[in-house]
């Protein structure tokens, strides 16, 4: 793979982890309120998909996507000001966090109910197939998610139709506290789509690498009018469900590779650090940026210099964000009715 | 250009016509398209449009409205028929979190140009499953507008109008409209989707009612003239927006009101209408504001107590008299 | 198989047939409103599923009913009674057609919301595995039902937890006038219940035998401990969906077998023809009532002067069910309400 | 024995004392188990009583859901948890076709002795997706009863009636008040779980209201004291069925009514009791029945405009001024 390639993904997994990290922060500060459901660990995921597919392929996410959402190139301080609730917010304020969309980048969304990513999904490829377009659509959705009856209904006719979808499993092993095998009777996902004749792959989310191989073939056999196809990707979120979860539910020893790194400082200082670990260890027992950090170094894709310029580079454009996202204003309530009554407005309705 | 049709061959003719002129609009929903709709409104729809504009589905109805409206936020115009509203209580989440929520939640990024038909109402003997009627809960949705046609020639029309606008629309049809007749003039300007129209000016009291109960009040109407009372007899065409204006003035001139709904009587769009009423017309009103409704029981599926658990233009009639006579003996 | 096992099963398909010929001509004479659902064709899986289990099992049914309920040995006077909505009719005549209710007979239900047997079944599979009995669930769905996201849901619950139901695909191929290549991405129901780790098999649902056999071990199977089964029956129905549903959208090939068989004539009257078919004919091709006749017949378990006194007692048993409904009251509108209130009588509410 | 106790832990304490005393009761729903539920209400239950009878289920709504009803029929009486009433959208035909209709469809042969809890409302910036209220839907439905505890004594008792009752009950607990604390004691003997209370006597005008919003109206009461007005505050605590007597009781009192909800107006629960209660007490009113309501609006994410759309203290009380005004300019 190519230096600027891999350089890219290592950019895009440290802005990332500390967007999240950030966000974090300024939720602990009292700066940002509701849900707030982070990434940290998942990086891989969501760089190696949408690094490998088309600004014309849309994106539909669930309620954990900021970092889809800055991994499609939207700026990050228009997701910060949406965290904020302001109206230079990517959704002007009225979505927040669970509810990113923007028309621009094909990003259709963040959805909190569990399972909506499916119909919607299933909609737009639809469309693409009515038009007859080289598009695709990355469908993302957690483990807990494979058992909303929404999947089973909109991947069956996603096959039985051929539409062009590429559905995406996050598969991070719980479902709030659920783990995997206490909420599904069988825990490899990708086994589900041989129910719709789909095919499917079950791969390393914890190597961006091979995320965005996987993706890059899964999305030709796509194009080549193949249909659908899934991805189930095995990952691991180091936080609580969302900030309001301390994810004590988890056995010790399931954190422990995690522990000891404070996520905060990981994603600031951390990362530069020139550790040596082994590379061939479960995916999860490594930090997931550290060990692609590491492989670059070894192979000689990035000097320490060059993860610091980044990380200073990034540090910059959060503190900018954050800045930006705090001295915007609100939408005011008149706004807001309008936009439940703009789409009528030339219409004569009584 | 006016023709003598059936509901459902005014829904038909909406569709087709729809089809004819956008080639965004299709169609979609369970035996629609081969079998041609359980009510003929679809009839070889799909013979003439191919199966891409006019598709089948399988039985998943939470999953192809919410694929009506993801296609919608491309820019498509889908309608979507469920095949009866029993059946939407499976598609909520996608009408009401989504098509209701994402124009608003995207920041007016994503309009929702969404249609969805679906008949309801008591028939004949379908039993409690399939018999309900489902517009106080979709009135409570911020974001959704209500149509319920109840002439074919209302049905053409709205239905045209809630295809061509950016919101989601509901259409509800009567299970036992499809097949009335009545003159259909495609040709005709339509008035506005939401707009009240008096079916049957009156002096004595205003009968408000939507759909199917339209022709019950009109015949109670008839039935009181034959009293010399004088019933005024309102089609309010749609649930959400409803046409106050329409329904102060009416009021004005005839003090009495009373509100004829096929759904139970506890929290239905009877509740709203009175509520709503009370607060604009207080001083105006003589009498307070009835409603005849159908009862707080499931629909049972014996013949005649089904027809007895829902209103008649008969149980109209007797309402209005009551409300007048207190009138009389008050004054 | 004893003879008396296979006089029983040829007894329930006469009068499981002649029951709904019976009903067709009620209906068309105006008796009998609504919709009504009717199972000629399908005899074989009722018969044979239901023969199969025991008394202390339960039944979950859909619209297509009559015959489950039949079979169960709900009298069919009842049963008549309530498609005419009569008090005396088995849900008092509030259910109707389409909701056959039998307490003591564990008949747990016809449902008319497509795939709601599905979550019924897994709650009384609950119940039994709460309180550790021998028992099992017998939940019945069609083809069409396979797609709705109940279906997903609950068989996933059912093997996650291991709960003691038969899962079993009535597949006449057709929802309503879509055939199942159209609704279905994979056609071979029980594939799908790979997805939940649950065995299942695809029987011939024309011969009866066949069908109680597959039973017989699916129930031996649940009963020792394994947890849910899943058993799909391909079966066909000769009749339209309902009696307001002509079947036109079937090709004359397909019905040909049937065509030409006057389905009334043919349950009181021609079954007991002996004609020699070819029984190695695929299944379709021949009334699965005049194959198991021809079969018995074949191997000496019954004489045409059997058949005959059969279908004598079951003329009678149906007449007599008819003029029953037909001379029996309503309820009252007062006990309709009453059914309404009468499980908080005894609270104070206010 | 009285304690003063969380909300949560008064619904905790009233499964635990449930799953004690009978052991037909079982608890079910995501996250009820190990972790103990999104808001405490089952910490440690799992611990105590077993996987079976306090039960983490998958992300299937509909499915569990129907899984209590059928359970339900066998004579068990299952506890439903549904994380959030938004979710419950998804299990609508689980709860309206199914356990509110088998009783009545089965002749009366099989209760269905079901209770499902759920939290709603609005919280702190959720988004339009999860901060909806369903009282309306619900209550439409024939065969369901709906409760409101406001106060953790109530919580308690009324969650120990609804287990107890053969019918299927709805607690509907607002999101937030499971942190809001009161005295609970568990040996008194409970009052009939849908009457209402006063919670503050009054003489010039009633304000109706339930959940949540009994707190704004307490609050909007003392506020207007201090200008000398009396509002008497009556909590429903059930919203099926409705305590009338007790409304009209207060209405002949005050003859001025405002109804405070969180939800949106248009043909939320206030609706139901405007139209009951102008038919009930025409005569008595001196104005017309008025409701501060949440606006026709899908709630905002941003905090000053989500605020914005629901009524608190203020506007309930400026509300019961505006009302009082125009009986003064009128006499
Ligand atoms: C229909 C629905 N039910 C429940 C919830 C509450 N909830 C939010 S996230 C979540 C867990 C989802 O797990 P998974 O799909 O694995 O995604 P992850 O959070 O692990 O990324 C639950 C139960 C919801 N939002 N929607
Ligand atoms: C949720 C729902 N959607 C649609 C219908 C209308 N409907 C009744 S039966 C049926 C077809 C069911 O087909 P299948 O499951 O194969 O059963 P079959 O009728 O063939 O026995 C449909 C679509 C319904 N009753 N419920
Ligand atoms: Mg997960
Ligand atoms: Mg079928």
């Amino acid at each position: 793979m190519e230096s600027e390639q891999l350089q890219q993904f290592l950019y895009d997994m440290l802005l990332a982890r500390a967007f999240e990290e950030r966000a974090a922060e300024e939720y602990t500060q009292g700066h940002i309120a509701g849900f707030l459901h982070l990434y940290p660990g998942e990086e891989a995921v969501a760089v190696g998909t949408i690094r490998a597919a088309e600004p014309s392929d849309y994106i539909v996410s669930t309620y954990r996507e900021h970092v889809h959402a800055l991994i499609r190139d939207i700026e990050p301080k228009k997701i910060m000001a949406e965290l904020y609730g302001k109206r230079t917010g990517i959704s002007r304020g009225m979505g927040g966090s669970m509810h990113l969309f923007d028309k621009e980048h094909r990003f259709m969304g963040g959805y909190a109910i569990v399972g909506e990513t499916f119909p919607i999904a299933t909609g737009i490829g639809y469309s693409i197939a009515y038009r007859h377009l080289p598009e695709a659509v990355l469908c993302y959705f957690g483990d807990g998610a494979v058992n909303q009856g929404t999947f089973h209904e909109s991947l069956n006719m996603a096959a039985l139709w051929k539409l062009p979808i590429l559905f995406i499993c996050e598969n991070n092993h719980y479902q709030i506290g659920t783990e995997i095998h206490r909420h599904s009777a069988v825990v490899d996902v990708y086994k589900r789509a041989a129910s719709y004749a789909i095919p499917a792959e079950q791969v390393n989310g914890m190597n961006v690498e091979d995320v965005y191989h996987h993706t890059k073939s899964a999305l030709a056999h796509i194009r080549a009018g193949g249909g659908p196809y899934l991805l189930e990707f095995q990952t691991y979120r180091y936080r609580g469900h969302s900030m309001a979860d301390p994810g004590t539910y988890r056995p010790p020893a399931e954190v422990r590779a995690y522990s000891g790194l404070d996520p905060i400082v990981l994603a600031t200082r951390e990362l530069t650090r020139h550790t040596h670990l082994v590379s061939a260890t479960p995916p999860f027992d490594t930090d997931v940026i550290q060990q692609h950090i590491e492989q670059g170094y070894q192979a000689g894709h990035w000097q320490v210099a060059d993860v610091e310029t980044m990380k200073a580079q990034i540090q910059q454009i959060l503190d900018d964000a954050v800045a930006f996202a705090q001295s915007s204003p609100s939408l005011t309530m008149d706004e807001a009715i309008q936009l439940v009554n703009q789409n009528h407005a030339h219409e004569g309705l009584i | 250009m006016t023709d003598t049709l059936f509901y459902w061959q005014a829904v038909n003719l909406a569709l087709d016509h729809a089809l004819a002129e956008d080639p965004n609009v299709f169609i979609m929903g369970e035996d629609v398209g081969l079998y041609g709709g359980t009510y003929r409104a679809t009839e070889n729809l799909m013979a003439k449009y191919g199966e891409m504009r006019v598709r089948d589905t399988p039985i998943s109805e939470n999953s192809f409205t919410g694929l009506g409206v993801g296609a919608a936020m491309t820019g498509l115009r889908p309608v979507i028929e469920i095949m009866t509203a029993n059946f939407a209580l499976l598609a909520l989440d996608s009408i009401i979190n989504l098509a209701a929520k994402i124009p608003f939640m995207s920041g007016g990024q994503f309009p929702v140009p969404l249609t969805i038909r679906m008949p309801q109402g008591v028939a004949k003997q379908l039993g409690a499953q399939h018999s309900q009627r489902l517009e106080h809960t979709l009135m409570n949705v911020p974001g959704l507008r209500i149509a319920v046609p109840f002439t074919p020639h209302d049905a053409y029309h709205q239905i045209r109008q809630a295809i061509r606008s950016d919101d989601p629309i509901i259409i509800l049809e009567h299970d036992l409209l499809y097949f009335s007749k009545g003159p259909v003039d495609p040709s005709q300007a339509p008035i506005p989707m939401h707009q009240a129209v008096v079916r049957q000016e009156g002096t004595d009291i205003t009968c408000i009612s939507y759909s199917l109960m339209v022709g019950e009040a009109l015949k109670a109407a008839q039935e009181l003239q034959q009293d010399g009372i004088s019933m005024e007899v309102i089609d309010l065409r749609s649930l959400s927006p409803i046409d106050w204006n329409c329904l102060e003035q009416s009021v004005q001139k005839t003090h009495h009101v009373l509100i004829a709904e096929e759904d139970s009587r506890y929290a239905g769009a009877g509740a709203e209408l009175a509520a709503t009423l009370q607060e604009r017309c207080f001083y105006t009103l003589d009498a307070p504001i009835a409603r005849t409704a159908g009862l707080d029981i499931p629909i049972p599926f014996n013949a005649e107590l089904e027809q007895a658990s829902i209103p008649h233009a008969n149980d109209i009639a007797r309402a209005a008299r009551t409300i007048l006579l207190q009138r009389s003996q008050k004054s």
